[in-house]
Protein backbone atom coordinates (compact mmCIF):
# COMPACT_ATOMS: atom_id res chain seq x y z
CA UNK A 1 0.00 0.00 0.00
CA UNK A 2 1.22 3.49 -0.83
CA UNK A 3 2.09 5.80 1.97
CA UNK A 4 0.65 9.28 2.00
CA UNK A 5 1.71 11.61 4.73
CA UNK A 6 -1.31 13.04 6.48
CA UNK A 7 0.07 16.56 6.15
CA UNK A 8 0.17 16.26 2.40
CA UNK A 9 -3.53 16.23 1.75
CA UNK A 10 -6.32 18.60 2.58
CA UNK A 11 -9.62 16.94 3.18
CA UNK A 12 -11.20 13.65 2.17
CA UNK A 13 -11.71 14.40 -1.52
CA UNK A 14 -8.11 15.43 -1.90
CA UNK A 15 -7.03 12.18 -0.27
CA UNK A 16 -9.33 10.14 -2.48
CA UNK A 17 -8.11 11.91 -5.59
CA UNK A 18 -4.51 11.24 -4.63
CA UNK A 19 -5.21 7.56 -4.03
CA UNK A 20 -6.84 7.23 -7.44
CA UNK A 21 -4.14 9.17 -9.21
CA UNK A 22 -1.40 7.13 -7.56
CA UNK A 23 -2.97 3.97 -8.91
CA UNK A 24 -3.31 5.72 -12.27
CA UNK A 25 -7.03 4.98 -12.34
CA UNK A 26 -9.88 6.86 -13.92
CA UNK A 27 -12.57 8.19 -11.66
CA UNK A 28 -15.36 5.62 -11.74
CA UNK A 29 -17.15 3.23 -9.41
CA UNK A 30 -14.77 0.36 -9.95
CA UNK A 31 -11.72 2.38 -9.04
CA UNK A 32 -13.47 3.96 -6.09
CA UNK A 33 -14.23 0.50 -4.74
CA UNK A 34 -10.63 -0.41 -5.37
CA UNK A 35 -9.18 2.37 -3.21
CA UNK A 36 -11.84 2.20 -0.51
CA UNK A 37 -9.75 0.08 1.83
CA UNK A 38 -6.76 2.39 1.55
CA UNK A 39 -9.02 5.32 2.26
CA UNK A 40 -10.45 3.66 5.34
CA UNK A 41 -6.97 2.91 6.58
CA UNK A 42 -6.14 6.60 6.46
CA UNK A 43 -9.22 7.46 8.40
CA UNK A 44 -7.63 5.78 11.39
CA UNK A 45 -4.55 7.95 11.09
CA UNK A 46 -6.72 11.02 10.97
CA UNK A 47 -8.67 9.90 13.97
CA UNK A 48 -5.44 9.97 15.94
CA UNK A 49 -3.79 13.05 14.49
CA UNK A 50 -6.57 15.39 13.40
CA UNK A 51 -9.71 14.35 15.27
CA UNK A 52 -11.38 17.66 14.37
CA UNK A 53 -11.33 16.63 10.72
CA UNK A 54 -12.71 13.15 11.33
CA UNK A 55 -16.35 13.97 10.64
CA UNK A 56 -15.62 15.23 7.11
CA UNK A 57 -13.67 12.09 6.31
CA UNK A 58 -16.48 9.88 7.55
CA UNK A 59 -18.99 11.50 5.22
CA UNK A 60 -16.96 10.49 2.20
CA UNK A 61 -16.34 7.13 3.81
CA UNK A 62 -20.09 6.62 3.71
CA UNK A 63 -20.20 6.87 0.01
CA UNK A 64 -17.13 4.71 -0.49
CA UNK A 65 -18.53 2.03 1.75
CA UNK A 66 -21.78 1.97 -0.14
CA UNK A 67 -19.88 1.37 -3.34
CA UNK A 68 -17.69 -1.21 -1.70
CA UNK A 69 -20.62 -2.92 -0.02
CA UNK A 70 -22.20 -3.75 -3.35
CA UNK A 71 -19.60 -6.43 -3.87
CA UNK A 72 -19.79 -7.70 -0.33
CA UNK A 73 -23.52 -7.61 0.27
CA UNK A 74 -25.20 -6.92 -3.06
CA UNK A 75 -28.66 -6.55 -1.59
CA UNK A 76 -27.99 -4.42 1.40
CA UNK A 77 -30.34 -1.47 1.57
CA UNK A 78 -29.18 1.29 3.85
CA UNK A 79 -31.54 3.77 2.27
CA UNK A 80 -28.60 5.78 1.06
CA UNK A 81 -28.29 4.59 -2.51
CA UNK A 82 -28.81 7.97 -4.13
CA UNK A 83 -25.43 9.05 -2.80
CA UNK A 84 -23.22 6.46 -4.31
CA UNK A 85 -23.50 7.45 -7.95
CA UNK A 86 -22.79 10.97 -6.85
CA UNK A 87 -19.40 10.30 -5.33
CA UNK A 88 -17.97 9.66 -8.75
CA UNK A 89 -19.41 12.95 -10.00
CA UNK A 90 -18.44 14.78 -6.86
CA UNK A 91 -14.85 13.69 -7.17
CA UNK A 92 -14.71 14.58 -10.85
CA UNK A 93 -16.07 17.99 -10.02
CA UNK A 94 -13.60 18.42 -7.20
CA UNK A 95 -10.80 17.57 -9.63
CA UNK A 96 -12.04 20.31 -11.97
CA UNK A 97 -11.67 22.84 -9.19
CA UNK A 98 -8.27 21.51 -8.19
CA UNK A 99 -7.12 21.98 -11.77
CA UNK A 100 -8.70 25.42 -11.88
CA UNK A 101 -6.98 26.37 -8.63
CA UNK A 102 -3.65 25.44 -10.21
CA UNK A 103 -4.45 27.90 -13.01
CA UNK A 104 -5.23 30.56 -10.46
CA UNK A 105 -2.01 29.82 -8.62
CA UNK A 106 -0.15 30.39 -11.89
CA UNK A 107 -1.91 33.71 -12.40
CA UNK A 108 -1.04 34.83 -8.88
CA UNK A 109 2.58 33.84 -9.36
CA UNK A 110 2.84 36.28 -12.25
CA UNK A 111 2.39 38.95 -9.57
CA UNK A 112 0.23 41.19 -11.72
CA UNK A 113 -1.06 42.91 -8.62
CA UNK A 114 -3.09 46.01 -9.29
CA UNK A 115 -3.87 48.87 -6.95
CA UNK A 116 -6.60 51.36 -6.33
CA UNK A 117 -6.20 54.82 -4.88
CA UNK A 118 -6.50 55.55 -1.20
CA UNK A 119 -6.06 59.21 -1.49
CA UNK A 120 -8.29 61.32 0.65
CA UNK A 121 -6.90 60.28 4.02
CA UNK A 122 -5.51 61.27 7.39
CA UNK A 123 -3.94 64.64 6.71
CA UNK A 124 -7.31 66.16 5.95
CA UNK A 125 -9.11 64.44 8.82
CA UNK A 126 -11.98 66.56 10.03
CA UNK A 127 -13.57 65.50 13.28
CA UNK A 128 -17.06 64.38 12.44
CA UNK A 129 -18.57 62.12 15.08
CA UNK A 130 -21.77 60.16 14.50
CA UNK A 131 -24.35 62.34 16.19
CA UNK A 132 -26.25 59.86 18.29
CA UNK A 133 -23.42 57.62 19.45
CA UNK A 134 -23.05 57.29 23.23
CA UNK A 135 -20.59 55.48 25.44
CA UNK A 136 -23.38 53.19 26.64
CA UNK A 137 -24.00 52.13 23.05
CA UNK A 138 -20.29 51.37 22.69
CA UNK A 139 -20.38 48.98 25.62
CA UNK A 140 -23.48 47.27 24.23
CA UNK A 141 -21.72 46.73 20.94
CA UNK A 142 -18.65 45.34 22.64
CA UNK A 143 -20.81 42.81 24.48
CA UNK A 144 -22.27 41.80 21.12
CA UNK A 145 -18.80 41.43 19.63
CA UNK A 146 -17.79 39.15 22.47
CA UNK A 147 -20.77 36.90 21.98
CA UNK A 148 -20.12 36.70 18.23
CA UNK A 149 -16.51 35.68 18.83
CA UNK A 150 -17.44 32.83 21.19
CA UNK A 151 -18.66 30.34 18.56
CA UNK A 152 -15.46 30.76 16.54
CA UNK A 153 -13.37 29.58 19.45
CA UNK A 154 -15.63 26.57 19.79
CA UNK A 155 -15.33 25.47 16.14
CA UNK A 156 -12.54 22.91 16.54
CA UNK A 157 -14.05 21.77 19.81
CA UNK A 158 -17.40 21.09 18.15
CA UNK A 159 -15.83 19.11 15.34
CA UNK A 160 -13.94 16.94 17.79
CA UNK A 161 -17.10 16.33 19.76
CA UNK A 162 -18.83 15.10 16.64
CA UNK A 163 -15.98 12.79 15.77
CA UNK A 164 -15.92 11.43 19.33
CA UNK A 165 -19.61 10.59 19.16
CA UNK A 166 -18.87 8.64 15.99
CA UNK A 167 -16.11 6.74 17.71
CA UNK A 168 -18.47 5.93 20.57
CA UNK A 169 -20.94 4.49 18.10
CA UNK A 170 -18.33 2.13 16.74
CA UNK A 171 -17.50 0.96 20.23
CA UNK A 172 -21.18 0.56 20.97
CA UNK A 173 -21.82 -1.70 18.00
CA UNK A 174 -18.74 -3.73 18.67
CA UNK A 175 -19.88 -4.29 22.24
CA UNK A 176 -23.38 -5.11 21.08
CA UNK A 177 -22.10 -7.82 18.80
CA UNK A 178 -19.69 -9.19 21.33
CA UNK A 179 -22.43 -9.52 23.91
CA UNK A 180 -24.89 -11.41 21.76
CA UNK A 181 -24.18 -14.26 19.46
CA UNK A 182 -26.70 -13.13 16.86
CA UNK A 183 -27.59 -9.58 15.88
CA UNK A 184 -30.01 -8.29 13.31
CA UNK A 185 -28.00 -5.58 11.63
CA UNK A 186 -31.01 -3.80 10.17
CA UNK A 187 -32.18 -3.12 13.70
CA UNK A 188 -28.95 -1.31 14.46
CA UNK A 189 -29.39 0.68 11.28
CA UNK A 190 -32.97 1.58 12.10
CA UNK A 191 -31.97 2.92 15.48
CA UNK A 192 -29.60 5.44 14.00
CA UNK A 193 -30.50 9.09 13.91
CA UNK A 194 -28.73 10.23 10.78
CA UNK A 195 -26.70 9.16 7.79
CA UNK A 196 -23.37 9.55 9.50
CA UNK A 197 -24.44 7.14 12.21
CA UNK A 198 -25.64 4.65 9.62
CA UNK A 199 -22.27 4.78 7.96
CA UNK A 200 -20.46 4.39 11.19
CA UNK A 201 -22.56 1.37 12.02
CA UNK A 202 -21.72 -0.09 8.69
CA UNK A 203 -18.05 0.74 9.12
CA UNK A 204 -18.12 -1.13 12.37
CA UNK A 205 -19.76 -4.10 10.67
CA UNK A 206 -17.14 -4.22 7.94
CA UNK A 207 -14.41 -3.96 10.51
CA UNK A 208 -15.83 -6.90 12.44
CA UNK A 209 -16.20 -8.99 9.30
CA UNK A 210 -12.70 -8.21 8.21
CA UNK A 211 -11.31 -9.25 11.55
CA UNK A 212 -13.39 -12.41 11.29
CA UNK A 213 -15.21 -11.66 14.50
CA UNK A 214 -18.62 -12.04 12.90
CA UNK A 215 -20.17 -13.50 9.80
CA UNK A 216 -23.01 -11.82 7.98
CA UNK A 217 -25.76 -13.66 6.23
CA UNK A 218 -28.85 -12.69 4.34
CA UNK A 219 -31.55 -15.21 3.40
CA UNK A 220 -33.00 -13.40 0.46
CA UNK A 221 -32.83 -10.04 -1.27
CA UNK A 222 -33.83 -7.10 0.98
CA UNK A 223 -34.07 -9.46 3.92
CA UNK A 224 -32.48 -8.68 7.25
CA UNK A 225 -28.77 -9.16 7.63
CA UNK A 226 -27.99 -11.46 10.49
CA UNK A 227 -24.66 -11.18 12.19
CA UNK A 228 -23.21 -14.21 13.96
CA UNK A 229 -20.33 -14.23 16.34
CA UNK A 230 -17.57 -16.48 15.12
CA UNK B 1 -24.02 67.67 -16.32
CA UNK B 2 -22.07 65.11 -18.30
CA UNK B 3 -22.90 61.76 -16.69
CA UNK B 4 -19.94 59.95 -18.17
CA UNK B 5 -17.55 62.55 -16.83
CA UNK B 6 -19.20 62.47 -13.39
CA UNK B 7 -18.97 58.70 -13.19
CA UNK B 8 -15.34 58.80 -14.24
CA UNK B 9 -14.60 61.36 -11.51
CA UNK B 10 -16.32 59.23 -8.88
CA UNK B 11 -14.47 56.11 -10.01
CA UNK B 12 -11.23 58.06 -9.80
CA UNK B 13 -11.80 59.62 -6.39
CA UNK B 14 -13.23 56.68 -4.45
CA UNK B 15 -10.94 54.49 -2.36
CA UNK B 16 -13.41 51.62 -2.41
CA UNK B 17 -15.60 49.86 -4.98
CA UNK B 18 -18.82 51.66 -5.81
CA UNK B 19 -22.08 50.00 -6.78
CA UNK B 20 -24.48 51.07 -9.49
CA UNK B 21 -26.68 52.27 -6.64
CA UNK B 22 -23.92 54.56 -5.36
CA UNK B 23 -23.32 56.08 -8.78
CA UNK B 24 -27.02 56.53 -9.30
CA UNK B 25 -27.41 58.24 -5.94
CA UNK B 26 -24.51 60.66 -6.31
CA UNK B 27 -25.15 61.54 -9.93
CA UNK B 28 -28.89 61.69 -9.41
CA UNK B 29 -29.41 59.60 -12.55
CA UNK B 30 -31.35 56.42 -13.18
CA UNK B 31 -29.67 53.09 -12.54
CA UNK B 32 -30.06 51.78 -16.07
CA UNK B 33 -28.53 54.97 -17.49
CA UNK B 34 -25.67 54.71 -15.03
CA UNK B 35 -25.08 51.06 -15.82
CA UNK B 36 -24.99 51.77 -19.54
CA UNK B 37 -22.37 54.48 -19.09
CA UNK B 38 -20.34 52.30 -16.73
CA UNK B 39 -20.22 49.53 -19.31
CA UNK B 40 -19.22 52.06 -21.93
CA UNK B 41 -16.41 53.35 -19.71
CA UNK B 42 -15.20 49.80 -19.01
CA UNK B 43 -14.98 49.20 -22.73
CA UNK B 44 -13.22 52.52 -23.39
CA UNK B 45 -10.59 51.77 -20.78
CA UNK B 46 -10.10 48.27 -22.08
CA UNK B 47 -9.59 49.60 -25.61
CA UNK B 48 -7.21 52.31 -24.43
CA UNK B 49 -4.96 49.74 -22.82
CA UNK B 50 -3.24 52.45 -20.77
CA UNK B 51 -2.04 52.75 -17.19
CA UNK B 52 -5.54 52.83 -15.70
CA UNK B 53 -8.21 50.15 -15.86
CA UNK B 54 -11.69 49.54 -14.52
CA UNK B 55 -12.58 46.27 -12.84
CA UNK B 56 -16.01 45.00 -11.94
CA UNK B 57 -17.74 42.23 -10.04
CA UNK B 58 -21.38 41.80 -9.11
CA UNK B 59 -22.34 45.33 -10.17
CA UNK B 60 -19.51 46.96 -8.26
CA UNK B 61 -16.82 48.94 -10.05
CA UNK B 62 -13.38 50.21 -9.19
CA UNK B 63 -10.58 52.03 -10.97
CA UNK B 64 -7.13 50.50 -10.67
CA UNK B 65 -3.58 50.75 -11.96
CA UNK B 66 -2.80 48.48 -14.89
CA UNK B 67 -1.47 44.98 -14.12
CA UNK B 68 1.32 45.66 -16.63
CA UNK B 69 2.85 48.13 -14.21
CA UNK B 70 2.48 46.16 -10.99
CA UNK B 71 6.19 46.06 -10.30
CA UNK B 72 6.70 49.84 -10.55
CA UNK B 73 3.58 50.59 -8.53
CA UNK B 74 4.45 48.06 -5.85
CA UNK B 75 7.83 49.73 -5.51
CA UNK B 76 6.23 53.17 -5.44
CA UNK B 77 3.71 52.20 -2.74
CA UNK B 78 6.26 50.09 -0.84
CA UNK B 79 3.63 47.40 -1.02
CA UNK B 80 4.63 43.99 0.30
CA UNK B 81 2.01 41.75 -1.26
CA UNK B 82 3.60 38.40 -2.01
CA UNK B 83 0.60 36.42 -3.10
CA UNK B 84 1.01 33.46 -0.82
CA UNK B 85 -2.02 31.31 -0.19
CA UNK B 86 -2.38 27.95 1.48
CA UNK B 87 -3.85 25.12 -0.52
CA UNK B 88 -7.25 25.22 1.24
CA UNK B 89 -7.36 28.99 0.72
CA UNK B 90 -6.54 28.61 -2.95
CA UNK B 91 -9.13 25.87 -3.47
CA UNK B 92 -11.79 27.79 -1.62
CA UNK B 93 -11.06 31.02 -3.47
CA UNK B 94 -11.15 29.19 -6.79
CA UNK B 95 -14.48 27.64 -6.00
CA UNK B 96 -15.98 30.94 -4.92
CA UNK B 97 -14.54 32.73 -7.94
CA UNK B 98 -16.08 30.26 -10.39
CA UNK B 99 -19.27 29.43 -8.53
CA UNK B 100 -20.02 32.51 -6.42
CA UNK B 101 -22.30 33.72 -5.04
CA UNK B 102 -22.21 30.44 -3.18
CA UNK B 103 -23.35 29.38 0.28
CA UNK B 104 -21.16 27.67 2.86
CA UNK B 105 -22.97 24.30 2.59
CA UNK B 106 -22.61 24.39 -1.20
CA UNK B 107 -18.93 25.14 -0.89
CA UNK B 108 -18.51 22.31 1.59
CA UNK B 109 -20.33 20.00 -0.77
CA UNK B 110 -17.76 20.74 -3.46
CA UNK B 111 -14.69 20.63 -1.23
CA UNK B 112 -15.89 17.82 1.02
CA UNK B 113 -14.63 19.56 4.15
CA UNK B 114 -15.84 22.03 6.71
CA UNK B 115 -14.87 25.49 5.50
CA UNK B 116 -15.56 27.73 8.49
CA UNK B 117 -11.98 28.59 9.30
CA UNK B 118 -10.73 28.97 5.77
CA UNK B 119 -13.66 31.29 4.98
CA UNK B 120 -12.83 33.37 8.03
CA UNK B 121 -9.20 33.66 7.01
CA UNK B 122 -10.09 34.69 3.47
CA UNK B 123 -12.51 37.30 4.80
CA UNK B 124 -9.76 38.66 7.03
CA UNK B 125 -7.56 39.03 3.99
CA UNK B 126 -10.37 40.83 2.21
CA UNK B 127 -10.35 38.40 -0.73
CA UNK B 128 -13.94 37.32 -0.16
CA UNK B 129 -16.98 38.86 1.46
CA UNK B 130 -20.37 37.61 2.47
CA UNK B 131 -23.82 39.00 2.03
CA UNK B 132 -26.51 37.10 3.87
CA UNK B 133 -25.68 33.46 3.29
CA UNK B 134 -23.67 33.98 0.15
CA UNK B 135 -19.93 34.21 -0.29
CA UNK B 136 -18.48 36.27 -3.11
CA UNK B 137 -15.01 37.20 -4.24
CA UNK B 138 -14.15 40.87 -3.77
CA UNK B 139 -12.66 43.40 -6.13
CA UNK B 140 -9.52 43.02 -4.03
CA UNK B 141 -9.36 39.44 -5.29
CA UNK B 142 -9.46 40.71 -8.88
CA UNK B 143 -6.76 43.22 -7.99
CA UNK B 144 -4.72 40.39 -6.50
CA UNK B 145 -4.92 38.43 -9.76
CA UNK B 146 -4.63 41.41 -12.08
CA UNK B 147 -7.82 40.65 -13.98
CA UNK B 148 -10.75 42.90 -14.79
CA UNK B 149 -13.56 40.43 -14.30
CA UNK B 150 -13.92 36.81 -13.10
CA UNK B 151 -15.04 36.02 -16.62
CA UNK B 152 -11.39 36.40 -17.65
CA UNK B 153 -10.47 33.32 -15.58
CA UNK B 154 -9.50 30.25 -17.62
CA UNK B 155 -12.50 28.02 -18.46
CA UNK B 156 -14.83 30.42 -16.64
CA UNK B 157 -17.85 29.62 -18.72
CA UNK B 158 -17.37 25.89 -18.48
CA UNK B 159 -16.93 25.73 -14.73
CA UNK B 160 -19.41 28.40 -13.76
CA UNK B 161 -22.27 26.82 -15.67
CA UNK B 162 -21.38 23.14 -15.32
CA UNK B 163 -24.60 21.18 -15.15
CA UNK B 164 -23.32 18.31 -13.06
CA UNK B 165 -22.05 20.75 -10.47
CA UNK B 166 -25.46 22.35 -10.40
CA UNK B 167 -27.07 18.98 -9.79
CA UNK B 168 -24.67 18.01 -7.05
CA UNK B 169 -25.18 21.35 -5.37
CA UNK B 170 -28.92 20.90 -5.43
CA UNK B 171 -28.60 17.59 -3.56
CA UNK B 172 -29.45 17.79 0.11
CA UNK B 173 -26.25 17.89 2.14
CA UNK B 174 -25.25 14.86 4.12
CA UNK B 175 -23.73 17.03 6.77
CA UNK B 176 -26.55 16.13 9.14
CA UNK C 1 7.75 48.37 -20.56
CA UNK C 2 5.40 50.99 -21.91
CA UNK C 3 6.57 54.29 -20.38
CA UNK C 4 3.36 56.15 -21.09
CA UNK C 5 1.33 53.47 -19.34
CA UNK C 6 3.73 53.43 -16.36
CA UNK C 7 3.57 57.19 -15.95
CA UNK C 8 -0.20 57.11 -16.15
CA UNK C 9 -0.32 54.43 -13.44
CA UNK C 10 1.98 56.48 -11.20
CA UNK C 11 -0.07 59.63 -11.72
CA UNK C 12 -3.19 57.66 -10.90
CA UNK C 13 -1.92 56.01 -7.76
CA UNK C 14 0.02 58.85 -6.14
CA UNK C 15 -1.66 60.90 -3.43
CA UNK C 16 0.69 63.84 -3.98
CA UNK C 17 2.15 65.76 -6.93
CA UNK C 18 5.17 64.05 -8.50
CA UNK C 19 8.19 65.65 -10.12
CA UNK C 20 9.89 64.62 -13.32
CA UNK C 21 12.65 63.26 -11.10
CA UNK C 22 10.17 61.01 -9.31
CA UNK C 23 8.81 59.61 -12.54
CA UNK C 24 12.30 59.13 -13.90
CA UNK C 25 13.39 57.29 -10.78
CA UNK C 26 10.43 54.92 -10.57
CA UNK C 27 10.22 54.21 -14.29
CA UNK C 28 13.98 53.98 -14.64
CA UNK C 29 13.81 56.21 -17.73
CA UNK C 30 15.60 59.39 -18.71
CA UNK C 31 14.15 62.70 -17.59
CA UNK C 32 13.75 64.15 -21.07
CA UNK C 33 11.87 61.03 -22.20
CA UNK C 34 9.68 61.22 -19.13
CA UNK C 35 8.96 64.89 -19.62
CA UNK C 36 7.99 64.35 -23.25
CA UNK C 37 5.53 61.63 -22.31
CA UNK C 38 4.13 63.71 -19.44
CA UNK C 39 3.43 66.60 -21.80
CA UNK C 40 1.81 64.18 -24.21
CA UNK C 41 -0.39 62.76 -21.45
CA UNK C 42 -1.40 66.25 -20.30
CA UNK C 43 -2.50 67.03 -23.83
CA UNK C 44 -4.37 63.74 -24.21
CA UNK C 45 -6.30 64.35 -21.02
CA UNK C 46 -7.08 67.91 -22.04
CA UNK C 47 -8.44 66.68 -25.37
CA UNK C 48 -10.45 63.92 -23.77
CA UNK C 49 -12.25 66.39 -21.54
CA UNK C 50 -13.44 63.59 -19.24
CA UNK C 51 -13.78 63.16 -15.48
CA UNK C 52 -10.04 63.02 -14.84
CA UNK C 53 -7.48 65.76 -15.44
CA UNK C 54 -3.78 66.24 -15.04
CA UNK C 55 -2.58 69.46 -13.50
CA UNK C 56 0.95 70.81 -13.58
CA UNK C 57 2.24 73.11 -10.91
CA UNK C 58 5.87 74.12 -10.45
CA UNK C 59 7.11 71.23 -12.56
CA UNK C 60 5.09 68.74 -10.56
CA UNK C 61 2.25 66.72 -11.98
CA UNK C 62 -0.89 65.44 -10.34
CA UNK C 63 -4.02 63.67 -11.47
CA UNK C 64 -7.28 65.10 -10.15
CA UNK C 65 -10.98 64.69 -10.69
CA UNK C 66 -12.37 67.23 -13.13
CA UNK C 67 -13.38 70.57 -11.52
CA UNK C 68 -16.59 70.35 -13.55
CA UNK C 69 -17.75 67.64 -11.20
CA UNK C 70 -16.61 69.23 -7.97
CA UNK C 71 -20.14 69.51 -6.67
CA UNK C 72 -20.81 65.77 -6.98
CA UNK C 73 -17.39 64.93 -5.61
CA UNK C 74 -17.88 67.22 -2.61
CA UNK C 75 -21.20 65.55 -1.92
CA UNK C 76 -19.59 62.14 -2.22
CA UNK C 77 -16.74 63.00 0.14
CA UNK C 78 -19.06 64.60 2.64
CA UNK C 79 -21.30 61.56 2.58
CA UNK C 80 -18.32 59.32 3.26
CA UNK C 81 -17.35 61.22 6.37
CA UNK C 82 -20.59 62.28 7.97
CA UNK C 83 -23.76 60.70 9.18
CA UNK C 84 -24.29 57.51 11.12
CA UNK C 85 -21.61 54.84 11.24
CA UNK C 86 -22.16 51.53 9.49
CA UNK C 87 -22.20 48.41 11.63
CA UNK C 88 -18.61 47.40 10.67
CA UNK C 89 -17.41 50.93 11.46
CA UNK C 90 -19.21 50.89 14.79
CA UNK C 91 -17.75 47.50 15.75
CA UNK C 92 -14.24 48.53 14.79
CA UNK C 93 -14.48 51.81 16.67
CA UNK C 94 -15.82 50.03 19.76
CA UNK C 95 -13.07 47.44 19.67
CA UNK C 96 -10.44 50.15 19.38
CA UNK C 97 -12.04 52.04 22.27
CA UNK C 98 -12.01 49.04 24.61
CA UNK C 99 -8.90 47.26 23.37
CA UNK C 100 -6.73 50.09 22.09
CA UNK C 101 -3.85 50.44 21.43
CA UNK C 102 -4.52 47.61 19.01
CA UNK C 103 -3.03 46.60 15.65
CA UNK C 104 -4.88 45.98 12.40
CA UNK C 105 -4.20 42.20 12.40
CA UNK C 106 -5.53 42.00 15.96
CA UNK C 107 -8.67 43.89 14.99
CA UNK C 108 -9.17 41.57 12.05
CA UNK C 109 -8.70 38.54 14.25
CA UNK C 110 -11.49 39.79 16.52
CA UNK C 111 -13.84 40.92 13.78
CA UNK C 112 -13.13 38.13 11.31
CA UNK C 113 -13.05 40.49 8.32
CA UNK C 114 -10.59 42.79 6.64
CA UNK C 115 -10.58 46.23 8.26
CA UNK C 116 -8.49 48.38 5.89
CA UNK C 117 -11.32 50.47 4.49
CA UNK C 118 -13.10 50.87 7.79
CA UNK C 119 -9.92 52.03 9.53
CA UNK C 120 -9.24 54.56 6.80
CA UNK C 121 -12.74 55.92 7.09
CA UNK C 122 -12.61 56.20 10.88
CA UNK C 123 -9.31 58.05 10.59
CA UNK C 124 -10.79 60.41 8.03
CA UNK C 125 -13.54 61.22 10.48
CA UNK C 126 -11.01 61.92 13.21
CA UNK C 127 -12.45 59.21 15.46
CA UNK C 128 -9.27 57.15 15.62
CA UNK C 129 -5.58 57.75 15.04
CA UNK C 130 -2.55 55.56 14.69
CA UNK C 131 0.97 55.56 15.98
CA UNK C 132 3.15 53.05 14.21
CA UNK C 133 1.07 49.89 14.02
CA UNK C 134 -1.29 50.76 16.83
CA UNK C 135 -4.74 52.28 16.63
CA UNK C 136 -6.30 54.39 19.37
CA UNK C 137 -9.42 56.49 19.68
CA UNK C 138 -8.78 60.24 19.51
CA UNK C 139 -9.08 62.77 22.29
CA UNK C 140 -11.78 64.52 20.28
CA UNK C 141 -13.85 61.36 20.29
CA UNK C 142 -13.31 60.83 24.02
CA UNK C 143 -14.50 64.38 24.65
CA UNK C 144 -17.47 63.77 22.39
CA UNK C 145 -18.42 60.78 24.54
CA UNK C 146 -18.15 63.06 27.58
CA UNK C 147 -15.17 61.30 29.18
CA UNK C 148 -11.49 62.05 29.65
CA UNK C 149 -10.09 58.55 29.54
CA UNK C 150 -11.14 55.23 27.99
CA UNK C 151 -11.19 53.83 31.54
CA UNK C 152 -14.37 55.82 32.07
CA UNK C 153 -16.18 53.76 29.42
CA UNK C 154 -18.98 51.59 30.88
CA UNK C 155 -17.65 48.27 32.25
CA UNK C 156 -14.19 49.18 30.96
CA UNK C 157 -12.24 46.95 33.31
CA UNK C 158 -14.37 43.92 32.69
CA UNK C 159 -14.66 44.39 28.94
CA UNK C 160 -11.10 45.40 28.16
CA UNK C 161 -9.75 42.29 29.85
CA UNK C 162 -12.44 39.93 28.58
CA UNK C 163 -11.17 36.37 28.40
CA UNK C 164 -12.84 35.41 25.14
CA UNK C 165 -11.29 38.33 23.29
CA UNK C 166 -7.95 37.43 24.84
CA UNK C 167 -8.33 33.87 23.61
CA UNK C 168 -9.16 34.76 20.03
CA UNK C 169 -6.14 37.06 19.94
CA UNK C 170 -3.87 34.32 21.18
CA UNK C 171 -5.15 31.87 18.56
CA UNK C 172 -2.28 31.12 16.25
CA UNK C 173 -3.16 32.44 12.80
CA UNK C 174 -4.73 29.25 11.69
CA UNK C 175 -3.03 27.65 8.76
CA UNK C 176 -6.19 27.11 6.82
Amino acid sequence: MYKIRTESFEGPLHLLLQLIEQEKLDINEVSLAQVADQYLAYIKQIEEKNPEEMADFLIIATKLILIKSKSLLPNLDLGLEEDEALLEEQLKMYREFVLASENIQNIIEQKNFTFSRNKYIVNDAVFSPPVRLTKERLSEIFYEIISSVKPILKLPEKAIKRAISIKEKIDFIQKLIKRRSVLIFNKVINDTKNKTEKVVSFLALLELMKNRLVSASQNKIFDNITLKKL
Amino acid sequence: MNLKSVIESLLFISDHPLSINDFSEFSDCKKNEVEKILEELCENYQDRDGGIEIIKHQKKYQMISSPNNSEVIQKFLKDETTGELTRPQLETLTTIAYRGPITKPELEQIRGVNCSLVLRNLMMRGLIENTDQDFLITLDFLKFLGIRDVKELPDYKKLSSNKIIGEILSEPTINN
